[in-house]
């Protein structure tokens, strides 16, 4: 059935994907699939953008309409911010995996977060290097085993706390697995202005699929607790009441959060009962997650966006790739003028 | 000068007499204090004077405190090269002063501050002794600002001694601190204040001085920084990402600086963004990232920097990425000397990332071709499709060059063939397809379209992996070979595209010299200094690489070719060996990379050297 | 193949018969579907049956499911370059069984997998089809494992039609589960069925086959990065960072495989420290901050980390600090084709880094070679004081070898000039000082120590920045150049350090050829071929860069000399003719770079075309 | 006066410093040497690390006895891990700025962290790019103007919080201003098993100074706030009462924390009254710090250390670079015998 555009769910397809059968990335290509069909996106003003890795070959599976960049590995993030300056216009859709994000890219995926650009960054999170044959990530269990490399003598790196003390506006975890939550995520994530990071468990079926393994199938299914049910109202929606924007809520209350495109995130609380929009309580959350090495998956964390990077820089409307020549080569009299303050 | 070498040989050169509007000035002072403001003072006043004149500047890479030379040469015969010798040695600095004393030349004149401790054994010099603080605390100045202004009393007497106008280093000051009457006063003060005491209390016995000419009439004074960011502004650059490093920062300032000629005159909103990185590595992925999306982006960074941008280049290059990478080159290896020039980079730049890469450098010679080669490189960038760099120096862009003013650009910005949505459908209708790598022209160059195009066959997907010539992901040999191929073509054609060399040629002159950047000034007097005594050269300056048709020629047409630059390896010399499309016996590698701007008397030295023991 | 290309001239090399002990097989299946194990199956028993044999495994960048090939070559002459055609095609790959079949030699044989849907139709082949499914079915196997197992099918069947000795394909199969029976017995099941079934059902209708012969007593099979990794284990390594990468993971592998052998007996502690970096960036950091301290270090990796790694080598160069890079070189520009092999870095590894740089690359050819520089590179590290790099490629460190057993070191660990206490000590006694960058045995190379040496007087400082011959910070020119200039000198040195090359040559010959690294295999057998008919040639294979006085003589030696290698640019060739002391008008390059390991009739079809135009 | 080694504290000074005059960076040095003198520290034992910077400079300036190694711009830390493993008896100090360590720097500094690298790691903290001429760093003020480069509008990144959620096992924060808290730091850190983090601010009196600078000396002297106050009781010093572990201090009570090297740390509690033995406490306070802008300085984070890099290798007791060639090289029969396996 087609979507306002006029687009099958098949249009939103990409090339037929080279990945592992059952590999956690092609769920997660399927649910942007699906997302970008729902939202009516139109290909052309997105572009989709990754560094290397299995995760990092996706965007040559899904919106087969939009511009794609597999740039280099861990260095998506500085890509997305040129890209995103040259054209403000653009919805940008960045794919990055545990090893491309937490290892090489950490420095990268930090500074993307501190300067709010504009881009959903989702990380392909399976505690493993997946193309180079399963080495541990930086994400991977401490004290795990691999056939092949042994024990993992170091912590984890957490990439949602990491956004979060970042200085990121949007934080939210999930599981490839849980392919409706993944879904409404990645909706209320396109929505979002600013840097929308979402870190989801995204199993290496071939490298890191034990069930002791916090980031299998297995472990998912058994573990995966949701810290509430979200829903996602598409602009026009208008909210009950006042938009609750204080005070944590209590048993069946529920928080509407409204994103600048006008669509609105329903959350129903669940028991863990967490609420979004505050920095400690998500921070406290994430630690105890950490610590307790507990699976919680939602919307972590949520705040009225910062301006984004373009903004800071006060760039014109037109996006600077589209300025007419013009408006890019000052007159023949400015260069005169300007001489003679040097003669 | 204690940082001054660059050995020659002895020459008729000995023979060179300073004269009125023909000698050197070498002020040492300390790093910070002040000094950089004087030392501009008396530049611009002999820059007013009509003389033509110019200056280096040899500091430390400290912020404060350390030993720096400033070098000021007048040449009424129009010379800009850095002097080795300097007739008027102003020894200000504690530190260096007894060095300062013991290396200048014979004749010469030195110009002490009284307060210092040192020895003068030197019968063969005029000296001139200034109390500067009895003379300061005539002008009951506060005390924080006297300490700032204290180097105004070399410019008062220099003014006194050298024939300088005073109104015109007033005027000099009015510049300097562009029109502000208040901060100029303050300092012309102190300026008069050594004026006068000079004109009092010493007996001029030296015979060098100043005379009004009329050689810098329309001419301007400008750092080579400050033209590449103008011309960078005017090539309608879009994108700057940036991480600091000397000598490239202040290209990134000068852009800060002229910004608002960029600014919607209407909103008031900028059509340029700049972003200061938090590397290189990711100044060159955002520029990069810019350039695949339609801006016209570019960087600019030193040495350290351009190690950093290797992997990404090679992305550029292999996905075919317009943006423009200046180097503004320092003293390497490693982190070497940052506040010292060199060429040292040529050849890294050249084959910049591991694999089967060749890349364009663009290699300006003077300010002008610094504004030139600002706009034409993102012109070029987009038109070849490539990351395109321009190798400038230390001493170009940090240095005052006397140098005509800017011509705007004659053709109007070239974006190459980038499809928008009607070019796209255009071309549609006439080819019923478009792949983004095929060579339809048989110049090697595809055709592009970036993101945000409203047409439902726009897209395509950029790797820096391999590819067939639809952009799709292929491990086939033959279409990594088509490819390669096709990108070696491609470069064929660069060397088409780039600026082409500035020759002097007269087929009666059997000896060449061929060189680049810097050394053009040096490489100009020397030959004509050489001239005089009997050695008659041609010279070819190139301006880019790859080498067009135009350098093979000239090596042909002479029986020795001196190849001159300012690095160590002879870099230039190994890239025209290993390409040269025949056996080049006769290239003689002149190689110096001593850290400091080449003279013509070390040039002229080494020719003349190899010439006579022929 | 479809992957196959590298179009040769036609040729006397068409009078080439296959024969017994002398053809190649080529199998086409699915990556990670288990039909590497048996491939190896199949070439170890070829080596057990005494039979020179070699192996190619072309493979995706994928981990499961794109197409791979892999081709198998016995020849009774000992050649073990990668022949283009193959005689036998076994199509079990969907995917590519079409395109397999239409690109096989006429004259061939065909061993298919029935249950693919393709069509036969080349009457030039002979064609055997095998029923897999039907043919597993008989062995009640697991279903999970049967998949797993279904390639050790053509293997029975290899074993049938090529007189294959099925127990020795058992003894294959053990060593291949090093010794474990229960997976051998599994897998030789199927292997078993195949070969009963094919006895039954097929009739041989070709006459290829193997025979014992006894060409491989005494030697062995191996990776070159196995080989490697030993070498550096018997090299004294203690310091390992690294960042996995395509082809150089398999390295530092081996070095965890085999570490053991260096754990403490008594302790079970160990004296080897490996180190996952979080990049290339930091692997390097961390062997350079190693090889300060006094570890022997390194760090494996291919393009692209080297691109990363190019701001600290020239670090490591400038301050020089010992330590090893081992370069497995893949496919580049760029990301490239990480599965494929090249030799396209060896001109960027010799000038990485800004400035003026030049650096050791070792250059192995052989799983030998690999072993040996292995630990000999650890040693010149040392010795030399700077970064050695060593250049293998993806064919090399792989791919499975015909080796000799390796040498134990002839030489004792060599830790270079480096000063311990009790050696600091005596040093004072004899020169009343010591001075980290003063050549005080006129070889360029200066005396070290390292941190935690009890001794008042062992500290120095190292910086990447200017310094004079006392490790003191120096920006004055003079400090400068004696620098530079001792580390032209010790570069020069290096040259004598560094393994010469090897040598075939004879007098009466006029042309030459020149190459390095896995063009080995293809120029030895191309030498005989054009021996054959007419064309002798002699042979230098370059082992090291920087070049030695050999290469110089070898080219003066003759009319022509060929400089063959495996990369687009002809970058040793470049090499040569930038640092020849003469100009070389006889230097010809070839130079092919099209992804995959050369063969013998490239480079015959590429010289015998270049000799009969002259 | 003489040591314990018989060194005057002149003994361990460096070369002569050439920052500006008034530099913090140059009073931290003054402190390090004053640590080492009266700590006893062996100079030939310790190594001096830095990056590049005016700050990175400052290894010249200290410990001439010490080996330096001045590396490059932000990668230090990778430096100082290699060198550690190859000879884990040296005692390291690193010495890093804001730029160094918060821009290029970032993932190193995290990944050293991560692996407990035993380092003292000092961040010689000015908001901006000293050596370069005053661009801000990662760490400036949000909503600073500095004369030339303008208006900051990116939020701090805050180091001690980085290094808490790393895995940090030490963390302090002081001001080069505050010389007796510096100095107490540092004998606390040397004295620590695994990296210890000193985030100290130290004024660039040339390009960051004015006094709404939260990095100024200004600044500093009216704002800083000591969490507690730091005695350093030297090795042999016996705790009256078993180590207090656990609970928050009440008034006027002290936390000792025993270093594996006996020295202990007294922290008697001022008004802030913040307990370092807990990292939610941790976190709550950096993040409250940062929302209001507060200099808190002293001990920030403190646990029992995990096992340091070169202890989850199990390395052999002699330092690698110490190892004699009889254990670097196995015999010729060991390659004889691995020789068959291949044969
Ligand atoms: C500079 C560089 N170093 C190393 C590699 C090799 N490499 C390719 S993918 C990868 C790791 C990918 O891991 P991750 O990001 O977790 O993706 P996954 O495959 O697990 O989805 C590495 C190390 C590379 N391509 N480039
Ligand atoms: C790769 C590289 N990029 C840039 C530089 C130039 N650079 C030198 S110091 C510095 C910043 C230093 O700032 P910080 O670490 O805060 O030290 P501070 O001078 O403020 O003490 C920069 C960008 C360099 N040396 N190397
Ligand atoms: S290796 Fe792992 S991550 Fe990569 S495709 Fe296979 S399952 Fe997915
Ligand atoms: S510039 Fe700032 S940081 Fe550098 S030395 Fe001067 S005061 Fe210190
Ligand atoms: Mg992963
Ligand atoms: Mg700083």
């Amino acid at each position: 059935m087609a979507n306002a555009l006029g687009l099958e769910r098949a249009d939103y397809r990409g090339g037929k994907s080279t990945l592992c059968p059952g590999c956690g990335h092609d769920s997660i290509s399927n649910q942007i699939i699906s997302m970008a069909y729902d939202l009516n996106l139109p290909m052309w003003k997105v572009i989709k953008l990754s560094g290397i890795g299995c995760s990092s070959k996706t965007p040559a599976y899904f919106l087969k309409g939009s511009h794609g960049f597999n740039s280099v590995h861990g260095r998506m993030p500085s890509v997305a911010t040129g890209a995103t300056l040259a054209n403000h216009d653009l919805i940008a859709i960045a794919v990055s995996g545990d090893g491309d994000t937490g290892s090489i890219g950490l420095g990268q995926y930090k500074h993307l977060i501190r300067r709010n650009v504009p881009v959903v960054y989702i990380i392909e999170n399976n505690g493993v290097y997946g193309l180079t044959k399963g080495q541990f990530s930086a994400t991977a269990d401490e004290g795990q085993f691999l056939k092949y490399y042994g024990k993992n003598d170091l912590p984890p790196i957490d990439l949602c706390l990491e956004a979060v003390i970042g200085g990121a506006t949007f934080v939210g975890r999930s599981f490839s697995g849980d392919a409706k939550q993944v879904q409404a995520l990645l909706k209320a994530a396109v929505a979002h202005r600013g840097t929308a990071v979402l870190d989801i468990v995204s199993p290496c079926v071939t490298f890191n699929n034990a069930p002791e393994s916090t980031k299998s199938y297995p472990y998912g299914q058994d573990h995966e607790i949701r810290l509430h049910d979200i829903e996602i109202l598409a602009p026009g929606y208008v909210a009950p009441k006042p938009e609750i924007t204080v005070g944590d809520y209590d048993d069946g209350q529920v928080i509407e959060v409204e994103m600048h495109d006008g669509t609105f995130v329903r959350l129903k609380k669940l028991e863990a009962g967490h609420d979004p929009r505050s920095r400690s309580e998500a921070m406290t959350v994430l630690d105890k997650a950490g610590r307790e090495n507990l699976l919680l998956t939602g919307l972590i964390y949520y705040e009225e966006p910062r301006p984004t990077l373009g903004e800071t820089l006060n760039l014109t409307a037109t996006p600077l790739a589209h300025l007419d020549d013009s408006r890019l080569r000052p007159s023949a009299d400015t260069l005169a003028s300007l001489m003679q303050k040097y003669a | 000068m204690v940082i001054n070498m660059q050995p020659a040989v002895e020459t008729r050169w000995e023979r060179y007499q300073p004269g009125v509007n023909d000698f050197a000035l070498m002020v040492a002072t300390e790093n910070g204090s002040g000094s950089q403001t004087s030392n501009v003072v008396l530049i611009r006043s002999l820059f007013k004077m009509g003389i033509p004149v110019s200056g280096k500047n040899l500091f430390p890479s400290n912020i404060k405190g350390l030993p720096t030379w400033y070098t000021i040469r007048a040449s009424k015969d129009g010379y800009t090269a850095r002097r080795a010798t300097t007739e008027v040695a102003i020894a200000f600095n504690q530190d260096t002063i007894t060095e300062d004393i013991a290396t200048m030349p014979s004749g010469g004149v030195l110009i002490t501050n009284k307060d210092l401790k040192y020895r003068v054994d030197r019968a063969d010099v005029t000296v001139y002794e200034l109390p500067v603080k009895a003379i300061m605390a005539q002008g009951e100045f506060p005390k924080d600002f006297a300490d700032r202004i204290a180097n105004m009393v070399y410019v008062g007497v220099c003014c006194q001694l050298f024939d300088i106008p005073i109104d015109i280093a007033y005027s000099a000051l009015l510049d300097q601190f562009n029109g502000k009457e208040k901060p100029a006063k303050m300092n012309f003060a102190a300026v008069q204040l050594a004026y006068d005491w000079a004109k009092v209390n010493l007996v001029k016995q030296d015979s060098l001085r100043f005379e009004p000419m009329n050689e810098t009439a329309g001419k301007i004074l400008i750092e080579g920084n400050d033209a590449g960011a103008i011309g960078a502004l005017f090539g309608g650059l879009t994108v700057v990402a940036w991480y600091p490093i000397t000598p490239s920062t202040s290209l990134v300032d000068n852009i800060l600086n002229h910004m608002h000629l960029r600014k919607d005159p209407e909103t008031g909103l900028s059509t340029v963004a700049v972003v200061q990185a938090e590397d290189e590595l990711a100044a060159i992925g955002m520029i990069i990232g810019a350039g695949w999306a339609g801006a016209r982006s570019m960087t600019a960074t030193s040495g350290p920097g351009i190690s950093l941008m290797a992997e990404f280049t090679g992305l550029a290059y292999f996905a075919e990425i317009p943006t423009v990478i200046w180097d503004i080159t320092r003293m390497g290896p490693s982190t070497g000397l940052p506040t010292r020039t060199s060429q040292g980079d040529l050849l890294f730049l050249y084959t910049l990332s591991h694999g089967d890469t060749r890349h364009i450098v663009l290699l300006p010679g003077n300010a002008e071709e610094c504004f030139e080669f600002g706009w034409r490189s993102l012109d070029i960038a987009e038109q070849m499709q490539t990351p395109v760099f321009v190798m400038s120096d230390l001493d170009l862009g940090m240095n005052l060059w006397l140098s005509n003013p800017f011509t705007y650009p004659e053709t109007p910005i070239n974006h190459g063939k980038t499809l928008d949505k009607a070019k796209l459908e255009a071309f549609f209708e006439e080819k019923n397809e478009w792949f983004r790598y095929r060579d339809y022209d048989g110049d090697g160059i595809p055709y592009r379209t970036t993101p945000g195009t409203e047409h439902t066959r726009a897209a395509y997907f950029t790797r820096g992996t391999g590819h067939n010539d639809m952009a799709v992901y292929s491990e086939r040999a033959d279409d990594w070979m088509e490819n390669m191929t096709r990108l070696r073509h491609k470069f064929e054609t660069a060397r088409t595209v780039v600026p082409k060399p500035i020759t002097h040629y007269d087929a009666a002159k059997r000896i060449g010299i061929i060189s680049y950047g810097t050394n053009d000034p040096a490489v100009l007097e020397a030959r004509d200094h050489m001239a005089a005594s009997g050695i008659e050269t041609n010279y070819l300056r190139v301006r880019a690489l790859p080498l067009n048709q135009e350098v093979w020629d000239f090596i042909d047409q002479h029986d020795r070719v001196y190849v001159v630059e300012n690095n160590f390896d002879g870099q230039l010399w190994q890239i025209l060996r290993m390409e040269s499309p025949f056996a080049q016996s006769n290239l003689i590698a002149l190689a110096l990379g001593d850290t400091l701007p080449m003279t013509a008397r070390w040039l002229h030295g080494k020719i003349v050297e190899h010439e006579e023991a022929l």
